[in-house]
């Protein structure tokens, strides 16, 4: 309990320096911690309660829309964008759920491929509501106490907020009753049954809560690209990397999913510069080589080996 | 409604959809035995495509003769990165193969970025935009040849896991790993075969569509892959007969709703009608449900 | 004594880093039925695992018809004609009962006598005819344990592996199941039997091993054991 | 004796095959009711139809009166129903105390009170000292203790345990039924479904024989065991 | 040394059109060296690959806009360049856009945003003057129905519109309007409703994948009309490879072509052949174009000072290149803006042709479109 707060602890203190020492370098932290927010948040249903997703670019690209229309069409600043993308997010959540939690396994994880696909369509062709196609710019911003919401700094500390928020969220919730819920529901659904939970209640309560922080997340993204078009925020592709990013880091861990961000967008970042053409390529086989060798992920993998060791150490004697 | 426009409509759906089976059943296989969901399925698609784009202009010969060459090395292919992927996951949870898939369908889109460049390729064939006339409908000569080769693969699956021993295993060993270990059945060589298998069969589909159509390395990969996830999960997992099915409606609703709804949401029909029956027929139309665990 | 079918030399056997057997060795002749009984999680089913290649030695040797045994492939050890009937039975749950019996004789050699044998197993447990074409997974657990027992003696091995085959099973069965084992024995096939039920076990086998925490205490023919004042004690509850 | 647990004409048909046929059953505090038959004779799908994991086709569960028959397990179980499975089912990626602080928060939304409260029934099967291995480690009779420790914390009125005792070797076996007396000593009622007729015999004030679905017997241990018709259908003779 | 800062789409979905741009910038930065660079100094690029995604680029050019580079250039997709042109507005770094057409880019407010190659209103008029053209020349055919079918993304919408608002504004009729999600390879069912709708001209908008599989779909079907125009895909020369035969007739708009009646064409065209090792396109001459303008900028303004390069590029008037003279200038509801003109290609036996405008022209329009039956 207390060695995550350390280790949290020591994270906020790194976010709190990094824009002082590094300031030049500042959107690519963005990205990391944007990441390091949707993984932790992804990795509420897909790790912690085990509803595997590749759809949540729909709560991202959600979550952007809502933020940026609302500033553009309607004037309503992003602080007030952001809670509403957050609600709506929750709503879409447990639509969806209602709908896909009666299916297992990868069926559930097919069908949010599907869902997010026809929401995608729906954000590009009907235009009355999105923008469409041609997409939204966000040319203006209020600026609060006279901070420009432009600025690389000041989306800075919203990605940080966003990210320490979620990771906390996370930590909190993992050693309370929801996430002891949540992890009875993945583990085995009758036996959490005979616990006494609700799997489906607790599934939607988790996918909610998952699509709410990131849709969050997806108002600052829309923020830092100030442009959307459907085919960015809901991009399939960026569902994928999200999971990606938590399953590479360590499922149902509280700090996978950040470490995860830090390696993927770490490493895409210098593989872009430094392979050129080839730089997917490396992406893929670095890929391949964490799956082959901490197939739990990073963090998973780290914790059980220690658990592991601990264990035989103390049975040795028997 | 213009009867001949909608049963030329109809009848394209079924050819559309016959290729779309051919897509999918190698995942159908794949999925039925190993539960792999394999992001990279497509991607080997895309793969035929290109080997038939280079057989044919290394030889000069029809492209479909490619499937001499591309088949066998598919299988090859396939045996191989399941040997030195797949297996060793088997331990781990699904999500972890998932995962390895794609960064398999990263690599070899990118591979064939880096050999071939971006920009897409194709095939020119005399018969490409060849019809026949049947009554006062046109039958693309392409789709037909993907149609019949559709119809010859799983026939030739079905019979292989009907009527051969090694057929039964392949069974055995989708239903209980451990279970066909300790009968004596090599469960490595089985998941082996079943992938080579599933790439062959992906690589079937490319080199029939290639004169249809035109390969690009990454962007096609995944469409193709969530086409075949389709097909599969309207069929049921694992049973090979029900991809038919379930690539003739995807076909059909496909070619329907864009003809007479709206073109720009073409994909959603067939998204809609797949959680439609995921949510109504979990097994999929042709599975069968256990309830015992 | 004839060269052992089964000789399994001074092995340490166990999970990861975690060791659970040191030391054990235990062999079984040709013809003979050997028990294996212990404790919870003495380590039993561990040996069985490595005896059918489910799981590596750590130290020792593992030999079946005098060649070694190698990990992870359990196949092989099938092919080379032992039956290992597991605790958790992993029966092909969406096929039928009779599928299950079918896919038991793959083998050649079992194969060519599949009908025989089917006919041979269902005469065994009359209940397997009944249900033949129910799936396996939606059979009671107690229907689940004789299937996967007739799936082992479908391969028509040379030698049995059997863990704990009564658990769950209704009395009036497990007196049939143990009857059916001295008798398969009685044919000339070497057992070994895991068991928690001991008394059941001294009363068919011709010799036992005793197991506890991971080391051999004691061994010897059926009859001394019953004799054993330890045994008695610690297992016949006496 | 007011009834805690009354079922009327229980009723669970799988296709053409009833595997519950109109069976009775009344349970009150601190009582033991033991579920015996054969194979398949519908014991696990009486259980599940009690507990709400099988919709019954006919019939009504009452818990105190109340009528439960439609609601879902997890309600019955906030109610103070708990069960066991057959095939024991632990978390398999969490370690023991996590295990039983799954249900220990049913009660107890604090972390620390579930906390004690899993500690206390960790400690009372005598896991107390597994308490953070992994519970996919745990051997068979732990695995047993494990899946009584989480029923405990649910800190139910009535438990029902599906063959918790099978596999047990004699110590840990009559370890296991001494603490099954002691609890329900201290007025729980246990409904329990076992083959091991010792076990049985020893424990239950009352007992329901169910062959192919239907009561074909019922009363005193003594009384039931001696019925003819259950040493035809279960007990067989020596 | 001068370095300029490159952000390019190098790996991911629009790599095809980044390896072209990377070409025609490589034959420039050759040129300009050979001639002694700018002011004496070697002119060197920095290039970042974006991977064809947003937040890369505006990464990306935050880390160029840190680094001592007085311009950028970047990047192909709208998408991409849009965002990037909001940074760089606010950043204060010159860009000068490589690849996208969206119009928005140079709309007011982007002072610090330039595009020497055309945008989608350029294009979609245009293809409209050309039919426009054939009206006048072709009294007696009728042209006046118009199908659209174009893909969902940014572009091909943006240029749908523009040509539904010519259209009416012109007196033509569009009898059929669709769109396709980008990756849908089976057009039949629209095509089919396109035969009964019988437009004069067809208006496709598609990305090269799509382009192929179209026309060979349109053949099967039998869909002509009198003018078949597809934009995107058939400027490409591998289009004619692919689709032989099938693709005679048809027309597409662009800002450059091999056979321009421009000064100095042919020897660009030579070198971009040279650099590319294939048939070079427009694409590549705007890569080359973008580049010469940032040179041309900086030798104005004599500095590497960001504002003075600014002003400089402000103030290019009439500079002459191979692809195109520029002049930034703000007109129409556009700002720093230069006003290409752009022609119109045919494919005619195997080749692309510059057909439109008549005084640049290599050749005359072959008009009708003749139905497929009678090829
Ligand atoms: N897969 C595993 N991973 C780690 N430890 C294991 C595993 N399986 C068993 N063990 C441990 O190994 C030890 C021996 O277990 P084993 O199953 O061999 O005992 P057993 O004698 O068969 O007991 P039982 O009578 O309960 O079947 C136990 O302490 C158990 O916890
Ligand atoms: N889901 C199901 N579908 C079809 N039949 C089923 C299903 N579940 C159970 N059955 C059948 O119902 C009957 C009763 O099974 P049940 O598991 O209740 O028996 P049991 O008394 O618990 O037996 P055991 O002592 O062997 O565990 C069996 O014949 C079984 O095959
Ligand atoms: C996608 C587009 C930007 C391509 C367009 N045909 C152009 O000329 O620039
Ligand atoms: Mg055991
Ligand atoms: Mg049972």
């Amino acid at each position: 309990m207390s060695r995550v707060w350390i280790i949290f602890a020591g994270l906020a203190v790194l976010g709190l320096v990094y824009p002082f020492a590094m300031p030049g370098m500042l959107s690519v932290a963005v990205t990391v911690l944007l990441f390091a927010g949707w993984a932790t948040a992804w990795d509420i249903a897909g790790g912690w309660c085990g509803q595997v997703s590749l759809g949540h670019a729909a709560f991202v690209g959600l979550g952007a829309y809502v933020v940026a229309l609302g500033q553009v069409e309607l004037g309503v600043p992003p602080w007030f964008g952001l809670p509403v993308a957050a609600a709506l997010a929750a709503g879409l959540a447990w639509c969806w759920g209602r709908l896909t939690f009666s299916l297992a396994g990868p069926y559930f994880t097919l069908s949010t491929i599907a869902v997010a696909e026809i929401l995608r369509m729906v954000a590009i062709n009907e235009d009355w509501l999105t923008g469409g196609a041609i997409g939204v710019f966000i040319s203006t911003l209020p600026e609060p106490f006279g901070i420009d919401l432009f600025s690389r700094e000041a989306q800075y500390w919203m990605a940080l907020a966003f990210a320490l928020g979620t990771i906390a969220l996370v930590a909190i919730l993992s050693e309370r009753r929801f996430g002891y819920r949540m992890r009875a529901v993945r583990e085995d659904e009758n036996s959490a049954m005979a616990a006494g939970i609700d799997p489906t209640a607790t599934k939607l309560h988790a996918f909610m809560l998952s699509g709410a922080l990131t849709a969050v997340g997806g108002g600052i993204y829309g923020i830092f690209l100030s442009y959307l078009e459907p085919h960015v925020m809901f991009y399939l592709f960026l569902s994928v990397q999200i999971a990606l990013t938590s399953i590479i880091g360590g499922r149902g861990t509280v700090f996978g999913p950040a470490a995860g961000a830090v390696l993927l967008v770490g490493a895409g970042e210098i593989f872009r510069t430094t392979f050129a053409q080839a730089n997917l390529l490396i992406y893929g086989i670095l890929i391949l080589i964490v799956v082959l060798f901490f197939p739990r992920g990073l963090v998973a993998e780290l914790i059980r080996g220690v658990a592991r060791r601990r264990y035989a150490q103390s049975t040795q004697g028997e | 409604m213009d009867t001949t426009a909608f049963l030329q409509n109809v009848s394209n759906g079924f050819l559309i959809g016959g290729v779309y089976a051919l897509i999918g059943i190698g995942l159908t296989l794949v999925f039925g035995v190993m539960r792999t969901i394999n992001f990279a399925h497509g991607d080997f698609t895309v793969l035929g495509m290109y080997g038939a784009v280079a057989f044919n202009s290394a030889i000069g010969w029809d492209p479909y003769a490619a499937l001499i060459v591309a088949v066998p090395a598919a299988f090859i292919g396939g045996v191989l990165i399941e040997r030195f992927v797949l297996s060793r996951l088997v331990e781990a949870p699904p999500e972890t193969t998932l995962l390895a898939t794609l960064g398999l369908s990263l690599i070899i889109g990118n591979c064939l970025l880096l050999i071939w460049g971006p920009e897409p390729e194709s095939v020119n064939v005399p018969y490409a935009a060849t019809t026949l006339a049947v009554g006062s409908v046109r039958v693309s000569v392409v789709l037909l040849a993907a149609g019949l080769m559709t119809l010859a693969a799983i026939t030739a699956l079905w019979l292989f896991l009907s009527r051969t021993e090694t057929g039964r295993a392949v069974k055995a060993t989708a239903s209980n790993r451990l279970g066909a270990e300790l009968v004596g059945i090599d469960t490595r060589r089985i998941h082996s075969l079943v992938f080579g298998l599933g790439t062959s069969l992906a690589v079937i589909a490319g080199v029939a569509l290639i004169p249809l159509l035109f390969a690009n390395p990454t962007n096609l990969g995944p469409i193709f892959t969530l086409k075949a996830f389709v097909v599969t999960v309207l069929g049921g997992l694992g049973n090979v007969w029900a991809a038919i099915a379930g690539g003739l409606i995807l076909g059909i609703v496909e070619v329907l709703g864009t003809a007479y709804l709206a073109s720009e949401y073409r994909d959603a029909y067939g998204l809609i009608v797949f959680l439609a029956i995921l949510l109504l027929r979990p097994e999929g139309l042709f599975g069968r449900t256990t309830k015992r665990a | 004594m004839d060269e052992p079918i089964l000789d399994v030399r001074n092995v340490d056997l166990g999970y990861g880093a975690l060791t659970v057997v040191y030391g054990a060795s235990l062999s079984v002749g040709p013809g003979e039925l050997v028990g294996l009984v212990g404790g919870n999680g003495s380590g039993k089913s561990t040996i069985l695992r490595a005896v059918s290649g489910m799981i590596g030695q750590k130290k020792g040797e593992i030999r079946f018809d005098g060649e070694r045994v190698a990990d992870s492939r359990p196949h092989r050890m099938a092919r080379r004609g032992l039956a290992h009937i597991p605790m958790g039975r992993q029966l092909f749950g969406e096929m039928t009962v009779r599928d299950n019996l079918l896919l038991g004789a793959t083998l050649p050699e079992a194969r060519a006598k599949r009908d025989q044998t089917l006919a041979e197993v269902e005469a065994l447990f009359p209940d397997l005819a009944r249900f033949s074409e129910a799936r396996a997974a939606e059979l009671s657990g107690g229907q689940q344990q004789m299937v996967a027992i007739a799936r082992g003696l479908m391969l028509r091995p040379r030698m049995l592996l059997m863990d704990e085959p009564s658990l769950g099973l209704a009395p009036i069965v497990v007196k049939e199941a143990m009857r059916a084992i001295r008798k398969v024995a009685n044919t000339g096939m070497p057992i070994l039997l895991v068991e928690q039920n001991v008394k059941q076990v001294l009363d068919i086998a011709d010799r036992a091993y005793v197991l506890e925490n991971g080391r051999m205490v004691l061994d010897g023919t059926a009859e001394d054991l019953r004799g054993d004042d330890r045994v008695r004690r610690a297992y016949l509850g006496i | 004796m007011p009834n805690l647990l009354k079922a009327n004409d229980l009723t669970v048909r799988f296709g053409g095959l009833t595997a519950v046929d109109s069976v009775e059953l009344s349970v009150a505090p601190g009582q033991v009711v033991a579920l015996i038959g054969p194979n398949g004779a519908g014991k696990t799908t009486c259980f599940d139809a009690l507990t709400g994991f099988v919709q019954p086709d006919a019939g009504r569960v009452e818990l105190e009166g109340r009528d439960v028959t439609g609601l879902p397990p997890f309600e019955r179980t906030r109610l103070g129903m708990a069960r066991t499975f057959q095939t024991e089912r632990p978390f398999e990626d969490l370690s023991v105390l996590r295990n039983v602080l799954v249900p220990a928060f049913l009660r107890h939304p604090g972390r620390a009170e579930a906390e004690a409260v899993a500690r206390s029934a960790l400690h009372r099967v005598g896991l107390a000292d597994r308490a953070d291995q992994p519970a996919s480690d745990l051997n068979l009779a732990r695995r047993r203790r494990l899946e009584l420790a989480k029923a405990l914390a649910l800190e139910p009125r009535i438990l029902f345990l599906d063959e918790v005792m099978a596999g047990l070797n004699p110590p840990a076996l009559a370890e296991m039924i001494k603490f099954l007396r002691d609890l329900s000593g201290e007025g729980m009622a246990i409904v329990l479904v076992e083959h091991i007729l010792e076990a049985v015999m020893q424990l239950a004030d009352h007992v329901v024989v169910l062959a192919s679905g239907a009561v074909i017997a019922e009363g005193k241990p003594d009384a039931v065991t001696s019925d003819p018709a259950v040493i035809e259908a279960y007990l067989g003779t020596e | 040394e001068i370095s300029i800062g490159v952000v390019n789409s190098l790996s991911g979905a629009f790599a095809t059109f980044g390896e072209r741009y990377r070409d025609g910038m490589q034959v420039a930065l050759d040129e300009i060296n050979e001639n002694g660079g700018i002011d004496g100094e070697t002119v060197s690029l920095v290039v970042r690959d974006d991977a064809s995604e947003a937040r890369n680029a505006i990464t990306s050019l935050e880390e160029l806009g840190g680094m001592d580079v007085p311009l950028v250039l970047g990047s192909y997709a709208s998408s991409i360049t849009g965002p990037m042109a909001q940074i760089a507005n606010r950043r204060e770094v010159p860009l000068v856009v490589l690849g996208s057409a969206d119009d928005a880019i140079t709309k007011p407010g982007s002072e610090w945003v330039f595009r020497a190659k055309h945008n989608t209103t350029i294009i979609g008029e245009t293809y409209f003057d050309f039919f426009d053209a054939m009206r006048t020349a072709h009294p007696d055919t009728e042209l006046q129905s118009v199908g659209m079918l174009y893909g969902n993304s940014a572009f091909p919408t943006a240029l749908a519109e523009i040509a539904r608002s010519e259209a009416e504004e012109r007196g033509y009729e569009v009898v059929a309007d669709n769109s396709y999600d980008q990756g849908v390879s089976d057009f039949r069912p629209i095509l089919n409703n396109f035969l009964s709708a019988e437009p004069d001209i067809l208006f496709l908008v598609n990305y090269a994948d799509d382009g192929i599989a179209i026309i060979r779909q349109m053949a099967e079907v039998g869909l002509s009309a009198s003018i078949i125009a597809i934009d995107t895909a058939a400027a490409l020369p591998a289009y004619i490879e692919q689709t032989g035969d099938l693709s005679e007739y048809v027309v597409t708009a662009v800002d450059w072509s091999k056979d321009v009646q421009y000064e100095g064409t042919q020897d660009l065209y030579e070198r971009l052949k040279a650099q590319s090792g294939a048939e070079p396109s427009f694409y590549e001459a705007e890569g080359y174009l973008a580049l010469m303008v940032a040179a041309e900028a900086l030798r104005q303004a004599g500095s590497t000072d960001r504002t003075e390069v600014r002003e400089a590029l402000d103030g290019i008037s009439d500079f002459q290149t191979p692809v195109t003279s520029v002049t930034f200038e703000d007109y129409d509801g556009f700002q720093n803006q230069n006003p290409i003109q752009d022609l119109i290609l045919q494919i005619q036996d195997g080749a692309h042709v510059t057909i439109y405008p008549e005084e640049l022209s290599a050749g005359d329009p072959r008009f009708p479109v003749p139905a497929w039956s009678e090829r």
